[in-house]
């Protein structure tokens, strides 16, 4: 397969991670702010 | 129509008694030029490529300053309420307030242009009065939403503060239509590509002093 | 249309968690001199401020000329005037320059000098930064008259004048009433003020409290102060 | 409120299984390879921030049109949301740019539009933040709001003058139609994600604004005063 990038499957991940990790985290915080009130 | 030209006058005539304040703004907007030279280094050729860029940043950090005071004068004083109440149309506050802030900042580019063009050594390749008509589309760009957002932040004690980090991202496109020109006329337009840039710069005025006039008057309401 | 400069019915007005007025009623006939008097922090600049659509209520009914001042209606604005504690007047300009951009934007026939003569200001020809308080007072006097509003709302109208100002001011009320006006005041000057209206309206902590002749008023006054509420 | 919550599950949901699918089921995309799949978690978090900003817009707007609170608890919802996949795009997209172009950073005008954006919106957050009173912090939150979205494709037209460096990049009508599923469904997933999240925000910030702003009892009826 000519010019196909190999690999590189770390950057799925980083960016996959990161993308959950954000939307996991504002779950999380909308969660505690509706407690304190 | 009236109110407007009373308006402007009044805008005028004000910074006209001040007009130690508008020298101070040059003054600024000279130092900057300078800082950014001594930034930089003393590399002439760098220098010189990058004079667009130096001028703007320079004009448009000046003009947070003055916008910021404009509308400090017209809350503290209670003058603002005084003409809402007269009544004056908030559209001709604003419109007196907007040229009038675009004439001051004309001036504070006009001479940060001349510095520019002496201290960085660059001679327009272009006719020169093409410089004359983006300082004029610039810094129109830059004080109608700059006026909008003055007076959203008026009241405010960080307005200084708040100000730029509302108006920065907001004028990028008018940034980059004028320093681009800028370079175009000082560095030659080979290609043919001033026109397009002056039209960005044409429409980016157009939207904002459309839009900033209509949303005026629920700011101040 | 009701003969009512102001009618208020339960009006009332808070900052945050504070009610500076509170169920006020009220009607002010048109062509009236009516006071409102109080401590510190009763409601009297409040009430003027919403009379002159320079703030909202928060509940309630009130009608100026029938109209809802809420609305901010430009055709109601211009026949209300509102002296307030700020004198909104231009720093760097002079007093005839004030009055000019005034009657620019008010699209009026400017008689300068005659604005100026019935507030004594005629030789001053510097800009306002110079001027005293006394001599700011009575300019903001000066576009009050120009204005010829059908209701003026006057906040301390004594405020920082010295003792020939309190006779030139009385005159110049007098004299809007005569031309037809409304005059509303509002004033700590309890015995001056109660031998200049008609009416009065005494607040205490944003209530009120009494209404009635304005000769009555000191006595009003003394009572509300002796008797807590 | 619960309602909310449950779309938020839903939309949890749809982007576990669409990026399932785009992880573990299609095949490497032709020129990206592996990196390719950066693509269904990249797309959709695009056009959702758009469409978050753009609700934010409409609801800026009916602030400014009707005044009712309720608009304002949704702008700053949206706004917020509409930020936070915002920031999410500019990571993606900066660890998409290293494999492709060699550089975290290139000043692509999709990137560099939504960097422009990211301040905007963050400097919308900044000044409600700082106005107390609750009219005018509504009306200033929403103008700014409107301006900061008009700008969008201001910045992006000019920005693309600026600098065209690379081709369009792809959208569902020119990939394999092996990528359509997972993308849409993340897609939907995100947007259910995002309107869920809005909804409680918005629902959080009401009842902030009620408690701050909760009439206090009135003063009581004075005594008849004899003079």
């Amino acid at each position: 397969m000519d010019g196909m990038v190999v690999g590189g499957w770390e950057y799925v991940w980083a960016a996959y991670g990161l993308s959950w990790m954000a939307l996991v985290g504002y779950t999380a915080s909308l969660w505690l702010r509706g407690k304190d009130t | 129509m009236n109110q407007l030209r009373w308006m402007l006058y009044k805008d005028l005539l004000i910074e006209w008694r001040g007009r130690a304040r508008v020298a101070a703004l040059s003054t600024f907007a000279v130092t900057l030029l300078l800082l950014f030279s001594f930034a930089v280094g003393p590399d002439t050729d760098a220098l010189r490529t990058h004079a667009p860029a130096y001028l703007w940043l320079s004009v448009l950090t000046a003009s947070t300053l003055l916008l910021t005071h404009g509308f400090k004068l017209e809350v503290e004083s209670g003058a603002m309420e005084g003409l809402l109440l007269l009544p004056v149309s908030p559209r001709a506050i604003f419109y007196g307030k907007a040229i009038a802030n675009m004439v001051l900042l004309l001036a504070v580019g006009v001479v940060a242009l001349l510095v520019t063009l002496v201290l960085f050594d660059v001679t327009p390749r272009e006719n020169p009065i093409w410089l004359l008509l983006i300082l004029v589309l610039g810094t129109a760009g830059v004080s109608a939403p700059g006026t909008l957002y003055a007076g959203l932040t008026a009241r405010l004690h960080a307005a200084q503060m708040v100000l730029p980090v509302l108006l920065f991202p907001l004028v990028v496109p008018c940034m980059v239509a004028a320093v681009r020109a800028t370079s175009l006329v000082l560095g030659g337009d080979a290609m043919g590509q001033l026109d397009s840039w002056l039209w960005v710069l044409g429409c980016f005025d157009a939207i904002y002093w459309s839009l900033c006039g209509v949303l005026f008057g629920k700011v101040i309401g | 249309m009701p003969a009512a400069a102001i009618e208020a019915r339960d009006v009332g007005r808070r900052y945050g968690r504070r009610w500076a007025l509170a169920r006020l009623d009220l009607i002010v006939p048109e062509g009236s001199f009516f006071l409102l008097v109080g401590a510190n922090g009763s409601g009297k600049t409040t009430f003027l401020r919403l009379a002159a659509s320079a703030e909202q209520r928060n509940r309630g009914e009130l009608a100026v000329f029938g109209q809802d001042p809420a609305r901010r209606a430009e055709n109601l604005r211009a026949h209300v005037a509102l002296l307030s504690h700020k004198a909104g007047l231009y720093e760097d300009l002079s007093a005839r320059e004030n009055l000019e951009l005034l009657a620019g934007l008010a699209s009026m026939e400017p008689r300068i000098a005659e604005w100026l003569a019935a507030v004594q200001l005629e030789d001053r020809p510097d800009p306002v930064r110079c001027f005293s308080a006394g001599m700011r007072k009575r300019l903001a006097f000066a576009r009050l008259i120009a204005q010829r509003p059908r209701l003026a709302l006057i906040d301390e109208p004594y405020g920082q004048l010295d003792p020939v100002g309190f006779d030139l001011v009385d005159g110049l009320m007098h004299t809007l009433r005569d031309q037809g006006a409304t005059v509303v005041i509002a004033s700590h000057l309890v015995e001056r003020a109660s031998r200049q209206a008609d009416t009065a309206l005494v607040l205490h902590q944003g209530t009120p409290r009494w209404q009635g002749p304005a000769r009555k008023v000191p006595a009003a006054w003394a009572a509300v102060h002796r008797v807590p509420a | 409120m619960r309602k909310d919550w449950a779309l938020v599950a839903t939309g949890f949901v749809l982007l576990a299984i669409g990026h399932g699918l785009g992880l573990f089921f299609v095949p490497p995309e032709a020129m990206m390879g592996e990196t390719g799949r950066i693509f269904y978690v990249h797309v959709p978090t695009a056009w959702n921030c758009l469409v978050m900003f753009l609700i934010a817009f409409v609801c800026a707007v009916m602030v400014l049109w009707s005044g009712h609170p309720k608009w304002d608890a949704r702008t700053t919802g949206y706004v917020e949301v509409g930020t936070l996949y915002n920031v999410m795009l500019l990571f993606q997209g900066s660890i998409w740019a290293r494999p492709t172009w060699g550089v975290y950073w290139t000043w692509d005008p999709r990137l560099t539009t939504a960097a422009v954006m990211a301040v905007t919106f963050a400097g919308v957050m900044v000044l409600r933040k700082l106005i107390e009173d609750p009219e005018r912090r509504a009306t200033a939150h929403a103008v700014a709001t409107v301006v900061a979205f008009v700008n969008v494709p201001v910045v992006y037209m000019s920005v693309k003058w600026w600098r065209t460096l690379h081709q369009d990049m792809s959208s569902p009508s020119t990939v394999d139609s092996v990528m359509h599923w997972p993308l849409r469904t993340a897609a939907i997933g995100m947007l259910l994600l995002g309107v869920g999240f809005a909804m409680v925000r918005a629902e959080l910030e009401r009842r902030r604004i009620a408690i701050e702003d909760e009439a206090p009892e009135l003063p009581p009826v004075p005594n008849p005063l004899e003079v």
